[in-house]
């Protein structure tokens, strides 16, 4: 099916600080053979206060990439620099929120989100007034006490998300984060990120399966083919998230439009 | 070990089970209070419990029957104190690296399956008659699977967890502090109990080589002279005592791991 | 190293058996306790000589009593200890008891039969020996024999398990009263050639350590012999106690086997003494038996034991 | 019991395991051929091999290695069928219906963790020194954990599987035939493992008291002639043996079952 | 939010054969307080060739009612007829198709299949002719002797659903049967169950979390409400299933209304 929508294929050229920089990266795993290149030629700049949603057909190589950028795994050829200096190993540089909440089960709500800091060694008064803060930010004040599994799932997944902000990462990067949660929640979650977003103005890379929600979210979209994994598209959400209040955008005359391209887009190959 | 069966008892499951104890207690008295099984193949309750109060009184031959209990025990918690002063370590450490467990493995695998009376003769020839045997005998029954134990309970931590920590800015060190001990540990405790029951088995075998205390020497020497009552004695009290260790820990277990399988 | 003259231990352990000898009489008149009261003095009850053949190599035991079997496996596995004293010479302290129901006047109606005994120890030998002096085989007969100790043995004899058991003192009078026959009884069984004894063994270290302790104790073993042929009512009232015997029945098991005074020994202990001849028939008997992988040569056996008396 | 702890042997892992039995033959060489070691508490490998050659060919006191072997196996799996025969029919009721279960589960709470000794003097009084004794005290060995484990495997058939079988027009028993049991399997079968285990386990006890035959036996009695030798011999034949039982109800599980789990 | 979207609040008089009836029907659990009702004054009749989309926050008692409508609960008050008789217990007059699979493990495709025909007594021959017919509707011929672990989550829905299918019930019930499936698969499963639909006309019971999915399915939708569980809404779907063609749906000018109208309608009381 062709489509004419007319979407940028180059993101436009931002004046904000360059934070992750992913240079001819190719990837492999090491026990399958080298030919077997799960990425292949990756090179993506991505910027403070950016939200890039992250696209692709099922093993595309969108969580491989995740791994790389979070420095659980190693680019076979290629670097990336995260603010100038080479990801070699997982830090507090860049937080990871996963799939599925990840939270330690035996810390409550509040001992999750000091973790890191404690890691840290932020100073005890410290850490108290920045677990205030990003509790409430979340809006898990009256949770804190509680340990996760007494949380429901959205709940727990805006502590991961306060867990990780609390180490204030220069990129934040998230797994399907939103996937397991029922649709009602899902869109409340959507929400939250939104604001915190524009609070924190982080660099969040954000990878999902749909859609939508990627043109509810993203400032920026890319799409990656699978065999071997690569980006195919990488442009501007034309519904600027930004611009987002709920109940208004759905309507934009673009949103089927666009929703039907991207769809296409990421069929294309699978 | 596992929980009791029956896991959220109603009132009707509960008075079931309360029925069927007592009608064994019934049949008991009746089988053998109108001499209907020899008294030296089924004793009366009647003198079981008399037995019961004249240990607890006189003690047996010579020694209290607290004293044969501790000497019991303290046989048993030694070895298992000895055992998790060993298996853990080992465990964790075979459990972050296959390729020590490698190195350890095979011994484990062939000697865990013996019947531990089978090696009791050699343990005995080599460390004497005395304690020493004993709590070798006891220690090798509760070491393999506690290590076991560990050694799945550390592979089990899944990866995303270990790396959550990192990105959060732990250390190697801070991250086997607080992520891989904190996850391990109730399947390590959860091990424990399996242990505890497999050496508390092997408890009777131990005391059977030179002792002279000891609440499985008491049994076995009262069945020598066909003391039925006190062998009868004897395995309520082992009955009992190892159902109260077990609840013990699953008490534990229940307050201390709340958060587990959520 | 060996010990100096006065060299006293902390603490001497020994392994005794329930045999009515001069050892077990020497405890129960307290005499090494007397002779050492610096001296911690700890005895420890074992029902076979096999038991304590593993407490002695175990390190468990400084002296110890076994049977000549025992014995002999102990030295041809080359057990540390040494031979110190032959206690007594085995008569009818030791017997096949048969179940007066079980209809068995000898030992050819032992085909068929269950008999329990302890295995490895002088009353295994004992019937062994029996046996194989009758030519009866164990297989063709379908003897089954069954390995017992003694506790073990009385109560498969209340239960009707056994038919019969060869046995040492006092279970033998025990069976007895629980309706059983003498059959034939290890003083026959000497006669024909298989002799049996029971004697003291130390452990090596222990000998070289406290060389005047080992004379020491012999001395006592030997006042204690002396002490029964003089005073033969006291003592068996003595040994009642430990053997849970009446005072008459005590004093008769006694008079059941030979209480070997110091004196006695040296035709046993001196170079081409009789122990050392003992000690290599029933290793060699043991050997046939299979129980053994090869019993050693004479030399080995007398260089087992301790040469106190020839002096 | 559980598979082999080295899940997915590399070739590495293999050869490191490999090593390691290498090293320990070799460590036992050295101590014992240079009798580092008096060779009554550790036999020379070569004669150990030597044993073994003459256990083969001409047997352990008249009796030949196999029929003793058999003698052991015989006990074992009599004893085994007669769990399987029992506490899985008595399991699958159970695992249906907490009420019958709340009858039988105190008893079976109650005799679980007793050492098998402790009641083997039982047993033998009442049953006498016979066979009998022997195989009921490897029977009660093998019985709780065969019906716990049955009981459990019931329990945890999915509501929904049910559901979906009845939707699809299967009566009540053609749900037991063709939905419990086949979903139950897999778990009992692993039950059946553990069960043979700790029956294994229990074998040289069983063998203890008045035995003329078995492997066991062999041990105990190698150990009262100071046969260090026999007894290593025979402590190598039963670890073997224990490992080539559970491999083939590995083998078995994993040809059988490949859709557990997944 | 107010939204003007002229729904029928009654369903269209439908000329098709009645397959279930719902009377009055009262539910609670046997352990919990007689006043806890989960469903309360349910009334519901369910035609041929209908195909039902039930929406409803979490918690509203959707798949409760499916497990009455299954005969696996009984009403504590009320009745539930299916072709006229009284539903009393399981029968295969009811089909069910359940969230996950729920095929018999051990089993193979095939013979998953045949089972419901092996319960109820066909003969062999027989079996093995609707078998194949089942296996080609669902596309799944060349799996049919593979064990369900060795399929992907798609192709094991698709078996359910031949399962159910072979025993042709009146009725079959759809608990949420494509809500584990990822976005692609389930699109692609959505069309399958049309085609089928359409084929064999039966009257489809289908509970979602997923307003789109109603809307792209039903030719009904039915929305209910928590505390107690009770219908709130019964309405023939504007966007008629049956005109359904790939692509041009969604571009309907009341599709993006319709959505809104329902999520708010879902939300009112949540
Ligand atoms: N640990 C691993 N070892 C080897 N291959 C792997 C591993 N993890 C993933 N792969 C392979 O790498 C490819 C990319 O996987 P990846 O998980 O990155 O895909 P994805 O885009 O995240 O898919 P999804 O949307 O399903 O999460 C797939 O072909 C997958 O099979
Ligand atoms: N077995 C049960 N016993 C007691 N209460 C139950 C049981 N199953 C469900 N409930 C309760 O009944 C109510 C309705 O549950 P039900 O599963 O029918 O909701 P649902 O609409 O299907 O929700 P979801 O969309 O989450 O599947 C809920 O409050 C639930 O807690
Ligand atoms: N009566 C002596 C017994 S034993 O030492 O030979 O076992
Ligand atoms: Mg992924
Ligand atoms: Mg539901």
């Amino acid at each position: 099916m062709k489509t004419s929508v007319a979407v940028e294929e180059r993101p436009k050229r931002v004046h904000k600080p360059k934070v992750v920089d992913v240079k001819s990266v190719d990837f492999a795993y090491a026990q399958t053979k080298r030919e077997h290149l799960i990425l292949q030629n990756i090179n993506l700049s991505l910027y403070e206060h950016e939200l890039v949603c992250v696209l692709g057909p099922s093993g595309c190589g969108k969580s491989s990439l995740l791994n790389i950028l979070a420095g659980f795994q190693h680019p076979t050829t290629g670097t990336v620099m995260i603010h100038g200096d080479e990801q070699t190993k997982p830090n507090p540089d860049v937080g990871v929120v996963f799939q599925h909440p990840n939270l330690f089960p035996w810390l409550t709500i509040e001992k999750n989100i000091e973790f890191g800091l404690k890691m840290q060694k932020v100073a005890k008064e410290e850490r108290k007034q920045l677990v205030a803060n990003y509790l409430q930010l979340v809006d898990l004040t009256s949770a804190s006490k509680k340990l996760p599994h007494q949380l429901s799932g959205g709940m727990k997944q805006r502590a991961a998300i306060a867990r990780t902000l609390a180490t204030d990462p220069k990129v934040i990067l998230m797994d399907e984060p939103f996937s397991a949660l029922d649709a009602l929640t899902r869109e409340v979650m959507q929400q939250h990120l939104l604001t915190i977003w524009n609070q924190t103005k982080k660099c969040i890379f954000f990878i999902t399966h749909d859609v939508e929600e990627a043109l509810k979210l993203a400032t920026r979209i890319i799409v990656m083919h699978p065999k071997p994994g690569r980006v195919v598209l990488d442009t501007q959400n034309p519904l600027q998230s930004g611009r987002y209040e709920e109940g208004t955008f759905q309507y934009h005359e673009k949103f089927m439009e666009l929703r039907q391209f991207f769809i296409s887009k990421i069929r294309e190959q699978a | 070990m596992k929980n009791t069966l029956v896991a959220t008892k109603s009132f009707k499951v509960k008075g079931l089970s309360f029925l069927s104890v007592l009608m064994i207690l019934l049949l008991w008295t009746l089988l053998s209070t109108l001499k209907w099984v020899d008294p030296i193949f089924l004793p009366t309750p009647q003198s079981v419990l008399h037995s019961f109060i004249s240990l607890v009184v006189e003690g047996y031959k010579g020694t209290s029957l607290v004293t044969h209990l501790s000497a019991s025990l303290y046989r048993l918690f030694t070895a298992l104190l000895l055992a998790l002063l060993t298996a853990i370590p080992l465990g964790i450490i075979c459990g972050y690296s296959k390729y020590i467990l490698a190195i350890f493995d095979p011994i484990i695998e062939f000697y865990r399956p013996l019947p531990p009376l089978a090696y009791y003769a050699l343990l005995v020839l080599w460390l004497g008659i005395d304690e020493g045997s004993k709590v070798a005998l006891l220690f090798l029954s509760a070491f393999a699977p506690l290590f076991i134990a560990t050694v799945a309970s550390v592979q089990r931590v899944p990866q995303d967890r270990i790396n959550g920590a990192l990105t959060l800015g732990a250390s190697k060190f801070n991250v086997f502090i607080h992520i891989i001990l904190p996850s391990a540990l109730p399947d390590i405790v959860t091990g424990l109990r399996t242990s505890i029951g497999i050496t508390y088995a092997t408890l009777v075998a131990a005391e059977m080589v030179a002792a002279t205390s000891g609440i499985g020497w008491m049994v076995l020497d009262a069945s020598k002279y066909m003391r039925s009552d006190i062998v009868f004695v004897g395995i309520i009290i082992m009955g009992l005592i190892a159902i109260l260790i077990d609840s013990i820990i699953r008490f534990y277990q229940r307050l201390a791991f709340s958060w587990v399988g959520k | 190293t060996s010990g100096s003259e006065n060299d006293v231990p902390k603490e001497i352990r020994l392994g005794y058996q329930a045999s009515p000898n001069g050892e077990l009489l020497a405890k129960a008149r307290g005499s090494l306790e007397k002779k050492y009261p610096e001296t911690q003095i700890k005895w420890i009850k074992f029902e076979s000589g096999r038991d304590i053949n593993n407490a002695i190599a175990g390190g468990s035991i400084d002296f110890g009593l076994v049977g000549t079997p025992p014995g002999a496996i102990g030295v041809a596995n080359k057990l540390p200890y040494k031979v110190y004293y032959l206690h007594d010479i085995i008569g009818e302290s030791e017997a096949l008891v048969v179940k007066k129901g079980a209809d068995i006047k000898s030992l050819e109606d032992l085909k068929g039969k269950k008999i329990a005994t302890t295995f490895s120890s002088t009353a295994h030998y004992s019937l062994l020996s029996a046996l194989k002096n009758k030519n009866i085989d164990l297989k063709k007969e379908n003897i089954t024999l069954l390995d017992m100790q003694s506790p073990d043995i009385l109560a498969a004899w209340n239960r009707g398990d056994i038919d019969g058991a060869y046995v040492w003192q006092p279970l033998q009078t025990n069976l007895i009263h629980a309706d059983g026959n003498v059959l034939i009884s290890s003083k026959e069984v000497a006669k024909q050639g298989s002799i049996t004894g029971e004697f003291g063994i130390v452990h090596e270290d222990f000998a070289k350590k406290y060389p005047n302790i080992v004379k020491g104790y012999i001395s006592i073993l030997n006042e204690s012999v002396n002490y029964y042929h003089k005073n033969p009512e006291k003592s068996a009232e003595l040994l009642a106690k430990e053997l849970n015997l009446t005072p008459k029945q005590s004093l008769k098991t006694m008079q059941q086997l030979t209480w070997l005074n110091k004196s006695d020994q040296k035709a046993y202990f001196q170079s081409n003494g009789k122990l050392a001849h003992v000690l290599k028939d029933t290793g060699d008997f043991l050997e046939a038996q299979k129980d053994i992988p090869s019993s050693p040569d004479l030399k080995t056996y007398q260089q087992a034991l301790l040469n106190n008396f020839s002096k």
